[in-house]
């Protein structure tokens, strides 16, 4: 999906906000105000949720957090220009803290699913106790009463003017952070974290820069609620506001951008029109939004999502040219010393010992269950080692963060194809480019995706398909991901690179193909290739030295024809027999 | 005091058998089918408006029971079949869903009783002595009930067939397929079941509490809180969850007040999600 | 600071219908904008939806009720009247966008509202005095904002005189104050501990419940219990006041020691049940079955209009009718409708109630107060205090 | 052929968007044990996943007793006599061993296992225990008898020897021959070629999703398939 909206599309709805009131009575205007206030609110939800992939239940919390800082600071400095500082200082403190819940939740355990969830509704309903029976300080159940408005701005159009902008600030802040690769590994992350990791992004961090953006949002929300209203009661961090905010979110479209504010804006709307109306308005809401859920889980927005595709610029701006990966150059020295390994109750390495001690290409053969991906989930971390060491360039990387370990160089490619399937070909690619490249400032920093490597325009070279820029990982071929993914793994230009059967389900054709770029590319990244193969004739045509595992441990190792004429390693094939 | 100390220590049981019994339809339909339903509190209310129905025709109290799973029964088998199925695997939809489904549930049972408190009267009248202190018959009746059905269910989940292949399913589904286990149809039942356990829940609080429309909120967070403490999947989960939140509850209510006790279970809540979301008895 | 005072009305009424067409809203936006200026409108603030809208019904019945005989009487000041009911059930700031929508687009004269606290604190803050607002029900006292007029009981009238009757009556000597924890709870027991020592009783213990939260009141009860008080004063309410008087019947306190609601209306006490309501008290400004000339003459009114499928009377309800009363004496009385000439003339103004008629002073109004004995699901009047004072007295 | 029990033809197939299978044909008759053979990843174990009806076959046709049954969800396939001993998670960790072993049948005595229980002794001595505890090949072994001791006509079995000892291979081998000589079929998946040697009575060679080898063992020597093995 495209989630980004362009800027041109932005300022068109910069002029209708801005010529909406004209259109409108002042009711209407403070209505659609408030509204606008939720829907800034509404979409850190979307971002989190339709981005990447976890849903908040507790946002109210971080709104009704800074309408409380904010309306104490206009009470405390009626008039004062240090507003100016500090209603954004509210903001960014439901910011923070967003950012420091999700930094501590998500650390411990990545943990990203519906308990994740769960914790923001318990903090949420926390935060209500607290702001009813701290009377002193939030004036309890009624609320802290008698905020004075924004100085010269409290009349129905000006507050207006002043929502409309938030929204619009937040739609350009958001807009610029989906374009730029943030938004990019965000989208990545939802749909496969674990790969991510392997392309050494912190994973855990990026979740938390988005839960903490979301409480940003949901923090001028409320920041500019609390002068718009003059009152901040509760209800502001409880639980039935938290809800709507999501229910707008989804019925909106939490993928795309404008999806939470439709919601926020149409639904709010709708049932404060319908309350007046008859009763048993929320009979309907609750009916529309089971209905979305199930039929347009994309929401009203996401009917449209093939216009969008038709207005999508296919042109391809001017590449940059991506710095060189950062550390050490040459190849890796890598080192397995007796190593153990169990998964409950069952040891998959045995005191494996191998060593690469040069560049090249190497294979590793062997029966099923004889350790063979296991040894490479424990080379990039994944896998805990219960005795012996990992060495890489004579430091061990035993007990460091998968991508720490990745950082250092290694690159990896699985067997079964994992691409970002809903990304362009295009965003696929510079994920694998920023790896190891880009700083941290540099994620917010959209021309990134105009990133190119030498190695990138060869590889275009070969293969014509990497050169669609807007085509979708997800129309590739399977032969074609595998080709995705393998460029993937070199655009990184790692020094120990890991391919778990490259040419596994791949026609004879693609089979050469790959062979010959894995030979290319160990040739001139002169890095340290591993790879695990089944084909002995492709292992005939790749290794210079090859290793057979069986049971966890090293059973043999030399070059092939020595391996075919050694009767342990013909008994393991052939069959147990005495 | 010293018979303060008892019935405040026997307030302690009662609270922790009523979460359980009230959490009990969940522990199924979260613990074993991994689905997030936000509608159990309003399961928990159809059952209370069963108690009262059947009080309003003047039927005896136990007709209730036949009642409530009949309704809650064949709201589950809707529900699984229109809402859950097609949601099957994306947690966070299902979760929006049945917020969406107990707010329906909410204002249908407001548009057919209306808002006004209903009171079911109390089965059982009067005061029996627990170790010589005087405590409300239903209430210790309620205790007895709860601990009857935990272990009925414990029996019958460790012995029967079903409950094997229940097990079966939870744990190793393609297996299960292999073995000729019907289970889509078994997961479907299974969720019937922990619906009609909701609603078994509601009859037996409806004449301690407000029987109103609104009612099921108290009940919902409760009892997903007591299913993350405990942990998912075993009634030992459920009895382990009940009696840390209930306990903790009850107690700092009992020492302190209500509302540190309130928070105590938010804070407790929030721990375990946090830093030991298998809870405290996790399955292996 | 609202600019359509300044443009011409066709121009404003062009633009309420741009906006209805762009929202594609019914023309029923742009009726109301061109309604004639004859009509006497009311926004009615009561509570349509959420929890509170269990006395939506007879509130809405009430103020009915008192429009139709106004306006069979002559309507305020020869305006007919014409009620606008608006949710206030929602969250406050929904209630205070429906204020605005009120005030612009349907130019109301006046404003009656029935709501809970943390609304009127919205509202008060959203008309800023702009329009007169009459807040009708039980509330803590004490508000005083410009233009806004109360008419519920005050703490101090429904503490003073029935814990004085507790005392000297049913020789009380020992209270547990047990509430929900928000202003009206505490501020009820402010009044409660002042006059409790004044009349030489004492306070065992205060205790608050989180309000809003899932609350069991065993461990209330049994603390209760072992306190052994002469009387408990509950400042619970709704759901929290019949869970709590049901665990403390079903713990068998309700033989010895009396019970005290300030919040104990007639759906609450149904809610309570006979089994659980004996040595249960409620002291209100109003009970549906009280035996004034004023009140049968009002319930006869309301059955006439309403039939036996009416709406359950209660104080909360009824208090609408009294808020329409007042509003028509109030602008019967002053002379024109400024802000300054109704503040003046409500000094004094009487009107009439469902329960008899009552004098405002200060903003705020001196009534009859009842103290009831429950009996089943019953109220049983067993006493009446002539014209207590508000306590509350507002600059006018 | 004429009188085979399962036919399939044309079967393509596979995850997502890769195509494991490219096109396989087979048969296997009452009483006969067909071995599939090949690298990994060249799709044996799709093949079973797709005649048991987990992955739908995007092409071709599978035939039970002469009735197409491509459509039918796996419990049905077992309905219809046939049954499945998949590669991983061979067994139901938190269930007893007896659990694993009765839970198809209405009554929970273990008579029907008594062959079983005398070559391997080892299950009968941890009815009680978890099977979760076992080992690898433990738990392939109750997958083994488990699935034989259903009776049904159609057996699949994937490596069924994976990390099992050799004897107990034997002991294997001896009650599949015990099964056939009742008139059971079989589908094995097998990477160990000695017992694909002494069990097998026909071979699918697979390379690459496509059948490359197919015929009687006599017909097709151990060259050929080593051949096709790449040792």
């Amino acid at each position: 999906m495209r989630l980004a909206t362009p800027p041109l599309q932005l300022a068109g709805l910069a002029a209708v906000l801005l010529l909406l009131p004209l259109g409108l009575g002042d009711y209407w205007s403070y209505q659609l105000a408030l509204y606008y206030l939720y829907a800034v609110a509404a979409l850190g939800i979307g971002l989190c949720w339709g981005r990447a992939g976890f849903l908040p239940l507790g946002q109210a919390m971080f709104f009704g957090l800074s309408g409380y800082l904010s309306g104490l600071a206009l009470i405390a400095f009626e008039g004062s220009v240090w507003l100016i500082v500090l209603l954004p200082l509210a903001a960014l403190a439901s910011g923070a803290l967003a950012y420091a819940i999700g930094t501590l939740v998500f650390r411990q355990r990545g943990e990203s699913g519906p308990y994740f969830s769960m914790i923001t509704l318990a903090l949420s309903l926390l935060a209500y106790q607290i702001a009813n029976s701290w009377d002193s300080v939030t004036g309890g159940f009624n609320g802290l009463k008698g905020i004075p408005g924004l100085p010269g701005l409290d009349s129905f159009g000006a507050a207006y003017y002043v929502a409309a902008a938030a929204l619009l600030l937040a739609l350009a802040l958001t807009t610029w952070v989906l374009r730029a690769p943030l938004g990019i590994l965000w989208a990545a992350l939802a749909q496969n974290e674990r790969r991510l990791v392997l392309f050494g992004f912190n994973s855990n961090q990026l979740k938390a820069v988005a839960f903490g953006l979301s409480g940003l949002l949901a923090g001028i929300g409320g920041a500019l609620y609390a002068p718009q209203q003059g009152l901040v009661t509760p209800q502001l961090c409880g639980f039935l506001l938290s809800a709507d905010l999501v229910i707008w979110a989804a019925v909106g479209g939490r993928g795309r951008m404008l999806g939470p504010v439709l919601g926020a804006v149409v639904v709010g709307a709708l049932s404060s029109t319908l309350r007046v109306r008859f009763q048993f308005w929320e009979v309907l809401v609750a009916a529309l939004f089971i209905a979305v859920v199930l039929l347009f889980p994309q929401g009203i927005v996401g009917v449209f999502a093939p216009l969008e595709r038709r207005f999508a610029s296919r042109r391809r701006r001017a590449d940059l040219g991506a710095p060189r990966r950062g550390g050490a150059q040459d190849a890796a020295r890598l080192v397995i010393d007796g190593v153990s390994a169990q998964v409950g109750e069952v040891k998959i390495l045995d005191r494996l010992s191998l060593a690469f001690e040069r560049p090249g290409i190497f294979c590793i053969i062997g029966p099923n269950g004889a350790g063979k991906t296991s040894t490479f989930n424990l080379l990039t971390g994944e896998l805990a080692a219960a005795a012996g060491r990992v060495e890489l360039d004579r430091d061990a990387v035993t007990g460091i963060a998968p991508h720490r370990i990745v950082r250092l160089g290694v690159g990896r490619k699985f067997q079964i194809p994992t691409v970002f399937t809903d990304l362009s070909i295009a965003d696929n690619l510079c994920i694998a480019l920023w790896s190891g490249r880009a700083s941290r400032a540099d994620l917010l920093r959209p021309r990134l995706r105009r990133w190119s490597s030498p190695m990138l325009a060869e590889l275009r070279q070969r293969y014509g398909f990497l050169a669609d820029a807007t085509r979708k990982a997800a129309e590739l071929s399977h032969g074609e991901r595998q080709i995705l993914e393998l460029a993937m793994a070199l655009l990184t230009e790692p020094r120990l690179l890991l391919l778990d059967e490259p040419c596994a389900g791949l026609s004879p054709e693609e089979t050469q193909q790959v062979i010959e770029v894995i030979r290319w590319a160990s040739r001139r990244l002169g890095a340290t290739v591993i790879v695990i193969e089944h084909d002995i004739s492709l292992v005939k045509e790749l290794a210079e030295e090859v290793y057979v595992l069986h049971n966890g441990a090293l059973l043999a190792q030399g070059t092939v024809a020595d391996i075919q004429s050694n009767p342990a390693v013909q008994a393991i094939y052939v069959g147990a027999q005495k | 005091m010293d018979a303060l100390l008892v019935t405040q220590s026997i307030n302690v049981v009662y609270g922790i058998a009523t979460l359980a019994i009230l959490a009990l339809g969940l522990a199924v339909i979260f613990g074993l089918l991994g689905v997030l339903n936000l509608a159990h509190g309003e399961l928990i209310m159809l059952g209370a408006y069963c108690a009262w129905v059947t009080q309003a025709h003047g039927w005896p109290f136990l007709a209730a029971v036949p009642l409530a799973l009949a309704v809650c029964g064949a709201l589950g088998a809707l529900v699984e079949w229109a809402l859950i199925r097609p949601l099957y695997r994306r947690p966070f939809d299902t979760l929006v869903a049945t917020w969406g489904l107990s707010l329906l549930l909410r204002k249908s049972v407001e548009a057919l009783f209306g808002l006004g408190y209903k009171s079911v009267s109390m089965p059982l009248q009067g005061t029996v002595r627990v170790l010589d202190s005087p405590y409300p018959a239903y209430r210790v009746a309620l205790i007895v009930l709860s601990v009857a059905v935990l272990a009925a269910l414990i029996l019958w989940y460790g012995r029967s067939g079903t409950g094997t292949r229940i097990k079966a399913m939870v744990g190793n589904p393609e297996l299960a397929q292999a073995l000729g286990i019907p289970v889509k149809r078994l997961a479907a039942g299974t969720f019937v079941v922990g619906c009609c356990l909701a609603g078994l829940g509601g009859v037996m609080v409806a004449p301690l509490v407000p029987v109103q429309p609104y009612m099921g909120l108290d009940y919902i967070l409760q009892s997903f809180f007591v299913l993350v403490v405990g942990g998912l999947g075993s009634v030992l989960g459920l009895l382990s969850g009940a009696a840390v939140i209930g306990g903790a509850n009850g107690i700092v209510s009992a020492l302190f007040n209500a509302t540190y006790g309130y928070f105590t279970v938010l804070v407790l809540a929030i721990l375990f999600l946090w830093l030991r979301p298998r809870g405290i008895y996790a399955r292996s | 600071m609202d600019d359509s005072k300044h443009i011409p009305a066709r121009r404003s009424v062009l633009r309420a219908a741009v906006g209805a067409a762009a929202l594609g809203l019914t023309p029923g936006v742009l009726r109301r904008a061109q309604a004639a200026e004859r009509e006497f409108k009311i926004g009615l603030f009561i509570a349509l939806s959420g929890p509170a809208s269990l006395f939506g019904p007879t509130q809405k019945a009430c103020a009915e009720l008192a429009a139709a005989e106004i306006n069979k009487a002559g309507g305020i000041r020869g305006r007919p009247i014409k009620l606008i009911p608006t949710d206030a059930g929602g969250p406050p700031a929904e209630t205070a966008k429906s204020a605005i929508r009120l005030m612009l687009e349907d130019k109301v004269d006046l404003f009656i509202g029935s709501h809970d606290s943390a609304t009127r604190e919205a509202l008060v803050s959203t008309i800023k005095g702009r329009v007169p607002y009459i807040y009708t029900p039980v509330y803590e006292g004490g508000e005083c904002s410009f233009n806004v007029y109360c008419l519920g009981e005050t703490p101090h009238q429904q503490v003073q005189p029935s814990v004085r009757w507790m005392s000297k009556e049913r020789k009380v000597k020992s209270y547990y104050l047990i509430g929900d924890d928000y202003v009206w709870p505490r501020k009820s027991n402010e009044q409660a501990k002042k006059y409790i020592a004044q009349y030489g009783g004492k306070v065992l213990a205060e205790e608050y419940v989180p309000f809003g939260a899932p609350n069991k009141f065993e461990e209330v009860v049994t603390r209760i219990k072992s306190a052994r008080p002469d009387a408990v004063l509950i400042t619970l309410v709704g759901a929290d006041n019949v869970n709590f008087n049901r665990t403390f019947a079903g713990f068998g306190l309700d033989k010895d020691i009396a019970r005290l609601s300030l919040l104990l209306e007639e759906n609450t006490l149904h809610g309570i049940g006979a089994e659980s309501s004996a040595n249960l008290y409620s002291c209100m400004g109003y009970f549906a079955n009280l035996r004034t000339p004023a009140n049968e003459k009002f319930k006869k009114a309301y059955a006439a209009m309403f039939g036996d499928k009416a709406p359950q009377l209660s104080t909360i309800g009824v208090d609408c009718y009294a808020g329409l009363n007042c509003a028509r004496a109030l602008f019967g009385k002053a002379h024109g409708s400024s802000a300054h000439a109704l503040m003046k003339a409500s000094e004094g103004l009487r009107f009439e109630t469902a329960a008899g008629s009552v004098t405002m002073r200060g903003r705020q109004v001196d009534k009859d107060m009842y103290l009831a004995e429950c009996k089943g699901t019953e109220f049983d009047v067993i006493q009446t205090f002539r014209n207590v004072k508000s306590g509350t007295v507002c600059s006018t | 052929m004429s009188a085979s029990l399962l036919e399939f033809e044309g079967l393509v197939g596979g995850y997502g968007s890769a195509p494991v299978l490219r096109g396989v044909a087979g048969a296997v008759a009452p009483g006969e044990v067909l071995c599939v053979i090949g690298r990994n990843g060249v799709g044996k174990s799709t093949l079973m996943k797709l005649l048991f009806g987990y992955l739908r076959c995007w092409h071709g046709s599978i035939l039970l007793r002469g009735r197409r049954i491509e459509a039918l969800e796996p419990p049905q396939r077992w309905h219809l006599g046939m049954t499945y001993s998949p590669q991983e998670r061979p067994v139901f960790d938190d269930l007893s061993l007896r659990d694993n072993l009765t839970l198809t049948r209405g009554r929970r005595d273990l008579a029907p296992f008594a062959p079983y229980f005398e070559r391997f002794p080892i299950l009968a001595q941890r009815l009680a225990q978890h099977a979760g505890t076992l080992s690898g090949g433990e738990k392939k072994i109750l997958s083994f008898v488990r699935a034989l001791a259903e009776d049904q006509p159609l057996v699949l079995l994937d490596e069924p020897t994976e990390g099992v000892q050799w004897e107990n291979i034997l002991h294997m081998e001896a009650l599949i021959e015990r099964r056939k000589a009742a008139g059971a079929a079989f589908i094995v998946v097998e990477q160990n070629l000695a017992f694909a040697e002494r069990v097998a009575d026909r071979y699918l060679v697979m390379d690459q999703g496509r059948a490359v080898l197919a015929g009687p063992r006599a017909e097709i020597g151990r060259e050929q398939l080593l051949e096709h093995l790449h040792v």
